[in-house]
Order: C-alpha cells, then structure tokens, then sequence
C-alpha cells in the first residue's frame, strides 16, 4: 500500500484524524490543569519543608511533606494513576479525565516542591537577615524578599517539568482516557497499520516539546538579561 | 539604653559568648574589635535578637527582649537598625523600593510618606539619583551607603554595624565610614564591629576588645589605643597596627 | 515487502509450547493461562486484542485466542489472517452487576427474556451479522421514558462487533442491546468506557451498574458478580496467520 | 471479605505471588540492561558532543546526535517502545524483553548524555590546556584527565538517571510485557481486588528506590569526602 | 631557537596580535610585559600553537611548526613546557602522577623511569615528601612549584610561563620565583609573561613590552627600565614601579 493510501486509511477515511485532535485536546486539557495543580501542591509544600529547616517550625507538617515526596518520587506515575483510580476513587463515578488530572498533579506536585525548595534555599540567607533585621516578619520576608528572588530562580526548572509533565500523560491511557497516543492506538487498532498513527503521534509530542523548549529558551534569555539590568 | 547581663550564647557544643556585661548609653557610639571567631558577630546579633542567647539578659529601654514573644521581637527590631558586611541589598527591587519596602509593609508609612522620606535619605546618603536603579548596578560603597539609608528609613534609636567596611575595596573605604561619621555627629546611638582602627580612635565613645568568648578590655579610644592592659590586647594591636 | 514468520499452528494441539496473545483477564487468558488446556504457553497479555492481532500479523505472537464474532470482524480488516476450524470452548456471554444488586438482575433478566421471545435481539445481531448486516440499524428513541435516572454501563470499547469505537462515538450490538433494555425499563444509559480487567471491579465498587463487554460466564467471575441470563452464546477460537 | 483472605486469594493462591517476583525479575532486567545500554549511547554522544564542542570536528556526528537528543528527548517513553516494537521491529520475531531493553536504552542514553556532557564541560579548560600542553594528544587528554573528573561528578545524576528508568519501565506492560506493574494487573484481572495488588507493586517499587536513593546519598558522601583528601 | 615571523591572531573580529617579529635564542630568558589584555598571552600560546595562529610563521628550530599536522604538533609541544596563571594541576591525581602521567603515556619513559625522574624532580622543587599527596592538599606556591616539575618532566627546551605568580598569595611569590630563577641559572630557555618587575630586571637576558598587539620595545633590562623610548612603556612603567 503506497503512503498515500496509508494516509487516507489511516486520517481522512471515518474522519479518524479526529481521534488525533480530541486526543490532543485532552492531552493539553490534562496537562495544563495537572501543571496548575503541581504547581500549588509543589509550592505548599517548598514552604512548609523551608519553613521547617529554617526555623524549625511546622514540624509534623514536614514530616507528612517528606512522606508525601518520598512516596509519590519512589513509585512510577501509571502505577500512581491505577491506584487513584480503583483505590482512591473506587467507588466515586467521577470523570476520568478528572482522575487523571488529580494523578498528575499529586505527582508533579513533588517534582515542583524539589524545584522550588532548590530555589528558596538557594537565595543568600543574608537576605532573610535583612529581611528580619529591618522588623518584618517571618512571612513577610518570605513574602516580598524571597520568594520574588527564588521564583525568578526556578522558573525555566518549572518551564521544564511542565513539559516533562506533558510526556508523561501519555500513559493516561491505562486508564482507557482517549488522551493523544490513546488516539492513535485507536486509529491503529481500526487500521492495523502501526506506521502512521505512531508517527504522526510521536511528531505531534516532538512539536509540542519542542516549542516549549523554544519558549523556555527564551524565557531563560529573558531573565538573564534582566539580570544584567 | 542598652542593658546586656550575664549574656551566653552557645552553637551546640561551642560556647561563643560566656557572660558579657555591658551597658550601652543613649547617644554612644561603641566600637568592638577582636579577632576573627572572637564572637564579635554574635555578640551584635545577640542585641537585635538574630540570636537567641542562651543565657542572660537584654533590657531594652528597660525591657528584657529576651523573654518577649515573635511580634514583640519584630518590633524592637523595627527600632533597631543593622548593616552588614555584604550589604544584603534586594536585587530584585529598585533601590527606592529597598528602602521603602519595610516601612511601607509594616504600616509605619503610606507608600507617598515612604517615598518621600527615600528621597531625603538618597540625598543625605549622597546618591539622590539612583532611586530607579537596581542594586547590582551600583558599587560596594554605594550599595553599603544604600543598605544605611535603608537602615534609616525606620527611624531606628540605634544602628547595629558588623563589618561594614570589610567587604569592599579600599578605594571605597572611605566613602562609607565618611557617611558614618555624619550619622555619629547627628547624634546616632552605635554600635559597630571593625578593624578600621583609624574610626575607632575618632568616632568612638568607647571600645570594646572581645576575645574567647568575653570583653577582654574596654576603655575610651585614645587610652584604650596608647595604654593597653590585657596582654592579648597588646598582642591583637601589635599585628593590626603595623 | 514484509514477511511474518511461517505459521506454525493447525490445530489446538499444535498450540503446546507456543506464544498464545490474549487480551487481559478474558476468559482466553485464563484458558491459554490454564496448563491443563494448554501445556507450557508462553502468554502474552495485551491490553487490547488489536494490539494482540497486529502482533500475531507480525509474527510476534504464534496464535491468539479469541472470541469468534470478534475474530471475524478482525478478519475482515485483515486478509493475511485466518480461524482454525477447531474451536476451544463454548460460552455463554452475559451482563454483569453487582452481587448485591439482586433487583437490577430481575429487572434485566425480565427485559432479555422477552426480547428474546419477541425478536428484538435477534434484530438488533442482524445489522452486525448476517446476509442483511449493515441494515436496519437500531434507534434509540429520544424521547424513551429516563424517570429511574442513569445506569452506568462499564464496557472495553476494543471488541468488535459488541462494542468499538466509530468516530468518537462507542457503538456495538451490546451497546444497542442496552439502550433497548433502558428504554424499556426507563433508565437514562451512560457509557464508560475502560480497560476490560477493569469493569469488573467497577462493578464491584459501584462506579458502573452494569458490565456489559462481551463478558463470558465463568465460576470464578460468578463468585465476584452477578449475571443476567445470557444474550448469546458464542466461541473462543484460535486465530492464527494464513 | 477480610484481610487474611483478600491477602490469600490475591498472592497466595494460585501461586499468584510468582506474578510479583516474576515480575520484579523482568523489570530489574530490563531496567539492569537499559542502564547499560543508556550509558554507553550516553556517553558516546557526549563524547561527540564536546570534542565538537571544543574542536570543532565530528560535525555531521555532532548534528545526528543533536537530532537522536531532540527527538528522544522530545517524545513520551511509551510511544517510542510502540515505536520500536512496532515499527522498528516490524515482523521480526525478536524478544519483547530485548525490545524493550532497547527502548528504554535508547531512551535513557538521551538523558544520560546530557548529564555527562554537563559533567564533561564543567571541568576547568584549564585542564585540558595543561594535558595539550604536554603533548597529550585530544583523545589522551580526554581519557586520562577529562574523562575520570567529569565522572565523579556526574556519577551521582547518573545514579538518579537508573532510579528513573526504573520507574519508567513499569509502561513496559503496554507491548504486554510482564514487568512488575503488569504483574499486579495480572493479579488484578484474576481476583478482580484492585487494593492489594496495587498497593503491593507500589510498595515494591518504592522499596527498590527508597535503597538506591540510600546507595546514591552514600555515593555522594563518599565522593565528597574523598575531595577532601 | 624559535624564530617568529609576522605572526598575526584574531578571534573573529578582534585583532589581537598584529603582526610580531622575534627571535628567541637558545638559553635566553626573554620576559614579557604590557597592559592587561595586550595580547601576551595569546602570544605564549601562539608559539606553542596551544592558539592557532591568523598568518605569519613560527620556526622551532627552523622548522615552521604552524604548517605541522595535528600529531606532530603535539611532538613538537612536547619540546615546549608551559606554566599556567593558574596551575592546572590534575586534581584526581597524585603530585607523583600528575608529574608521570605525560612521559609515561606519550611512551618516552617507562613507570619506573618516570618514578625516579619525578621523584629527582620534587627534590629539586623542594618538596620530596608531597609525593602521595593530592594538589588538594598544596598551598598555591607548592602547586606552582608541582606546576614547574611536571613540565620539567618532558625534558622540554624551553618552558613558557604565562604569569605564574599572579594567582598566588602575596607571601608566596618567593618561593615561586626564585625556582624560576633556579632553572634560569640552569641554563632553560625561558619566555616568561609576568609583572614582577624585580624578577625581569634581576633574571632576563631581554625584557620585551608588548601593547595594542605589537612588540613596542624591547632591551636589556637594565636600558629598559632605566632608559624606556616609547611613551606608552613610559605610562605604563610609571604605574607599575610605584
Ligand atoms: N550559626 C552558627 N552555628 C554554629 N557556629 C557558629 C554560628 N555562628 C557563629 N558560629 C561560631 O561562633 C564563633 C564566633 O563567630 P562570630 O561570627 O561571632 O565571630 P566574629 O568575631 O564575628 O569573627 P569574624 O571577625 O570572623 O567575623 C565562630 O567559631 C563561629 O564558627
Ligand atoms: N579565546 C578567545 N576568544 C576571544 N577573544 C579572546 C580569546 N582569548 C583572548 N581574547 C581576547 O584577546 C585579547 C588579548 O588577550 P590576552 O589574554 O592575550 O591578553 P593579556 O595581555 O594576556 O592580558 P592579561 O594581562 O589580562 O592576561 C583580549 O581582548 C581578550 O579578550
Ligand atoms: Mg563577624
Ligand atoms: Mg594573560
């Protein structure tokens, strides 16, 4: 079969590129609200774990962190998405795509809180002194002194793991979520020629990442000749 | 003003300070001096409570501060000012907003008053013009002018100096102690950590030598300088004063 | 250009020693699973039969075994595979629920029992199967009777002809069959769709009402759910390349 | 049903234990080989890499190294094994363990590169001046003084890199292969109790990872009190 | 000895050698001085091509080694030691490999050979009981020194120094340098890049000033400091020998 024919069976013929698009769709829908959750997990827990070692308070809240980050950094994410879809929600009929969003988000959440707990300690604590020195508080220093400061540190770190993030989803699949590769195995299932559908799914991944990474490049730039200002 | 007893302070198994005594009058400008590891930092850190001693007391105006809770502690420190040796300007604000960021924060100013009052202390601090620059783009010496301006900006009653020359290049060496001494003049209460022995014998009322963990030696600057009693003293004078 | 290796298997007893794909948790794994049908298989387990057949198309797998309506339809894709004519097993497939939810059985098993009598089943099979398929495909009736709410119907949407995907739409004759039987006990049907080993412990939990996915009765599912009387009786066979 | 006979029915019956330890046996090798592979891929184009880098030569190398980066390091881990089992394999009878063991190589070896080509260029130039400058050649200066400082530092990534692969490999179940994770969904199939077999595998998983993160962090102690002979 | 003729270097568009003329004779100790970015060092590492020149010649023993082929460039730097700013020793080695490692790999002498040179070596940089140690463990002054025998090592006719003494601690100079004037007396060809004045006047046979890419002047140093032409060498005397 020439590739033109394999394109048409594989794309025009029953509309089967949609499944590639409502893949994709679901995809980025995914990964953007899994980003978003991550990243308030991620930030919550930086500051309690930096609250901990700086003062040595919220103790037991950084106990449970650490547990947290040891247990969702020492499993693999599909076995994480399996146990929060028939453990956790077994018996809650709740979407899918839902499950899949509170999956990714708990994990990526622990990646984010290395990130940022990385940038809060990497800020000179010079900068806390100052801070505490001149009668604000503890949180007002992290407030307005620090987390400024580690934030403008982490973010292409963060940039980064969004798009680690967006590779990962592709496993949603396990859970029968019709997510962008679950698209084409859809088409390669209907055509039984594993070709193109793999392909074309895998370029779709590459543009994407690569375009973040062209993003993040930028943003990096961007910072650092703000440094330089 | 100041009311140090039987002040400790220990890191673990290291005993820094071992019982300091000391008082500290209104208007006073208290120079310390001593070896490196002496504990003249912590001493300094100990007043503004950076530290927490170990033992001892610390009246402030007649309180002890060192029993007082978090919010209290954040307002005394609101009362006194320090500067230190790397500065520790925010690069991430303009040199205006490090100085008004604290007394706008914590209520003490509107952001017009903060404003206002920056302006005033760029001019006295001799940089009326940086008020829109970032702090990486100035020098060690006008940044440390910054972080006193800084300092100023909370009306302090006292200003707590650990080595605010040590860090820069001696061609700025001056500019920075000039500022100082303009601040003693005016009647500013001080107390200051540094080997600049030339400032201790002009500006300072007192100076203290610390050593091993205790003030070894304490007398006016010109007797402290020409007569010294305690035989490490003589020592630490014999190698600073080449 | 590609050439898969040479078929090997004519026969169930051929199948001894060989690489079997199944799909997960069917009753052709447990069977290809079980030594006493099938000495020293090597089993491999898919997660879809698609991905069984494309791997027995390139000579990966020796045989798959496999329900026979579904075979058919893959066969009708694929010209380079074929059906032994010797069959494994007979079954019989039914919906599933929960043990508890001895209600819903009647209801369903009521619904069946008559559709069988009055020939409804048998049309809704004609439009997948037979000389007249591809007409006549059943409607659902927008205005049918939903007082008694949703029921939730767990399927594998990877098993033509019962249910597969058609666009983004779940379609099959089980899919039909229990659009049928909601009107007619007046439930509103929703769709859920997920991997084959996982609608039985949907039904456990309650997140589906029913598992409707060609699913075979077997003693060891019988003791985890409950099941209607079956709706059609089919086969599990061995399909193997030409 | 109880925990005695749920614990039963899930691992002892039916020997379905030998699911889990079966499992465990696939997945370290898959994981034990992929390392190996990921590590001589990754340090091959390191190699490449910095000689370009720093000489000039090995152009064409340079750019299909950068391309094999990108695209590896530009698409999800899943894709590339239906990839590889896929299409690249195609109609060759091949072993779904070697397949696998080549994926997450070549997977892998894209991350490891990057790691020892930052290890490799965070050497002082310095040092390879002073090899040049004796008559060492490139490839002498490389080997006896570039080589074994870059590896001490990018040994403790590189051990991370294996923790990570290690948890990647559990997508290996979707060319049905049975790793691990498929383990405990064979399980799952047979008893229909998602809780304990779930659990079960995770807590394999973070065991194994909870004692390399242990071996790393001694790693790591080890080789810093060795800078301070 | 080495003979260098219209040498010229840019990197891209920054001239920075613009055309040099020089002859070094054989047991000539030429120094090399000029303002901070004059191209001295570019120079140094023209000659021993560790910098590839733009246009012009260099003859090494009147062979013009910037036509040689990559492996005889490495021979011929062989024959040429090279002294860095700062020290380049291989840290994960010991002194005794780090000085071993280039004669026994490029096959000039065997371990044993290399053992006892090396060891012969440290003696006469005095410091025979470092042998064990790691660079780590050395003060700057040692690791220069080390510096200095490891390219004694190669038996080289001429050692290149590109400022060896800027990078150590005031009270460390000396030891440095009076090895080098060690090695002088010794008879080594030496061209040294440095701003140690005493040192050029005391041990050059030649002191050559370089600026804007050219060899300005060049003398006795006994002419040459006292009697200096060009004005730009009289500027930059001037700041240098206060
Ligand atoms: N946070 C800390 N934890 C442990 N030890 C500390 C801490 N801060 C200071 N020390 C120790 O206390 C001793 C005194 O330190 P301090 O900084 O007060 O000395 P100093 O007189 O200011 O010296 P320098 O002139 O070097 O600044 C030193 O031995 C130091 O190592
Ligand atoms: N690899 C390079 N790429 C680009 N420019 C270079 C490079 N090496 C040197 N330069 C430039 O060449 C000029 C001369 O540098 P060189 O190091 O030779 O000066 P120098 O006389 O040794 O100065 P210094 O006393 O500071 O060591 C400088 O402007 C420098 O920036
Ligand atoms: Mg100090
Ligand atoms: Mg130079």
């Amino acid at each position: 079969m020439g590739f033109i024919d394999s394109f048409k069976q594989n794309f025009i013929e029953a509309d089967r590129w949609k499944y590639l698009w409502d893949g994709l769709l679901t995809t980025l829908e995914i990964t953007g609200a899994a980003v978003l959750l991550g990243l308030f997990l991620g930030f919550i827990i930086a500051i309690v774990r930096c609250t901990y070692l700086k003062t040595g308070k919220m103790k037991l809240a950084n106990i449970l962190c650490r547990i947290y980050l040891t247990v969702i950094r020492g499993t693999p994410v599909v076995v994480q998405l399996l146990i929060i879809y028939f453990v956790v929600f077994a018996s809650v009929n709740i979407s899918k795509t839902f499950v899949a969003i509170i999956a990714f988000g708990i994990n990526s959440g622990a990646y984010v809180a290395e990130i940022v707990r990385g940038g809060i300690m990497s800020i000179d604590n010079g900068q806390i002194e100052a801070g505490r020195s001149l009668g604000l508080n503890y949180r007002q220093t992290m407030t307005y002194i620090i987390m400024p400061q580690a934030l403008k540190t982490v973010l292409p770190a963060l940039a980064n793991e969004c798009i680690v993030l967006l590779k990962e989803t592709s496993v949603a699949g396990y859970i029968a979520i019709a997510d962008l590769t679950k698209g084409g195995d859809i088409i390669r299932s209907q055509t039984f020629s594993p070709f193109l559908p793999l392909l074309s799914v895998a370029a779709i991944y590459l543009v994407m990442v690569m375009f973040l990474t062209f993003l993040v490049g930028k943003l990096e730039r961007r910072l650092s000749a703000n440094d330089r200002r | 003003m100041i009311d140090v007893k039987g002040l400790k302070k220990s890191f673990g198994e290291i005993d820094v300070l071992k019982g300091i005594d000391e008082h500290i009058e209104k208007g006073e400008k208290v120079v310390i001096i001593g070896p490196s590891g002496s504990g003249k930092s912590t001493f300094l850190r100990c007043l503004n409570l950076m530290e927490k001693p170990t033992a001892g007391e610390i009246l402030f105006e007649g309180k002890d501060i060192t029993k007082l809770h978090e919010k209290e502690i954040d307002r005394v420190r609101q009362r006194m000012g320090m500067v230190f040796q790397h500065f520790n300007l925010f690069p991430h604000l303009t040199i205006r907003k490090n100085i008004t960021l604290a007394p706008v924060k914590l209520g003490l100013m509107t952001k017009e008053e903060a404003d206002v009052k920056a302006e005033e202390l760029l001019k006295r601090v001799g940089l009326p013009d940086k008020a829109d620059e970032y702090p990486t783009r100035l020098s060690g010496g006008q940044k440390q002018r910054i972080a006193i301006a800084r300092a100023l900006a909370m009306n302090p009653e006292v200003i707590l100096f650990d080595e605010p020359t040590s860090a820069l290049d001696p061609e700025m060496v001056g500019e920075v102690l000039e500022l100082m001494k303009q601040l003693a003049d005016a009647g500013m209460t001080m107390v200051v950590v540094t080997h600049e022995m030339g400032f201790a014998r002009e500006v300072a009322s007192r100076v203290l030598f610390m050593a091993d963990g205790y003030v070894m030696e304490q007398n006016t600057p010109k007797e402290f300088f020409e007569n010294p009693q305690n035989p490490r003293l003589k020592e630490f004078l014999s190698k600073v004063l080449v | 250009g590609k050439t898969a290796t040479e078929n090997t298997v004519h026969s169930k007893a051929d199948l001894e020693g060989k690489t079997i794909g199944v799909q997960l948790g069917t009753t052709g794994d447990s069977l290809a699973s079980n030594p006493e049908v099938i000495k020293n298989a090597k089993v491999e387990r898919y997660n879809k039969y698609a991905d069984a057949v494309q791997a027995l198309k390139q000579g990966k797998v020796d045989a798959v075994i496999i329900d026979s309506d579904t075979a058919k339809e893959f066969i009708k894709k694929n010209d380079d595979i074929e059906l032994l004519s010797e069959e494994l097993s007979e079954e019989e497939y039914a919906i599933c629920m929960n043990l508890d939810n001895t209600a819903l059985q009647v209801e369903i098993n009521t619904v069946l029992t008559e559709f069988k009598t009055d020939g409804t089943l048998d049309t809704i099979k004609e439009y997948y199967d037979g000389a007249n398929a591809g007409e006549n495909k059943f409607k659902a009736d927008p205005n049918a009777d939903t007082s008694k709410g949703k029921l939730v119907m767990a399927t594998n949407a990877g098993f033509p002809p019962y249910e597969y995907m058609e666009g983004q739409e779940i379609v099959g004759f089980d899919v039909d069959m229990m659009t049928a039987v909601c009107q007619k006990l007046g439930y509103e049907l929703e769709i859920d769709d997920m991997e084959f080993d996982s609608i039985i412990p949907a039904v456990q939990s309650g997140k589906a009402d029913v598992g409707v996915a060609g699913m075979s009765v077997t003693e060891d599912r019988k003791k985890n759910v409950l099941f209607s009387t079956p709706y059609t009786n089919t086969r599990l066979e061995i399909m193997v390349r030409k």
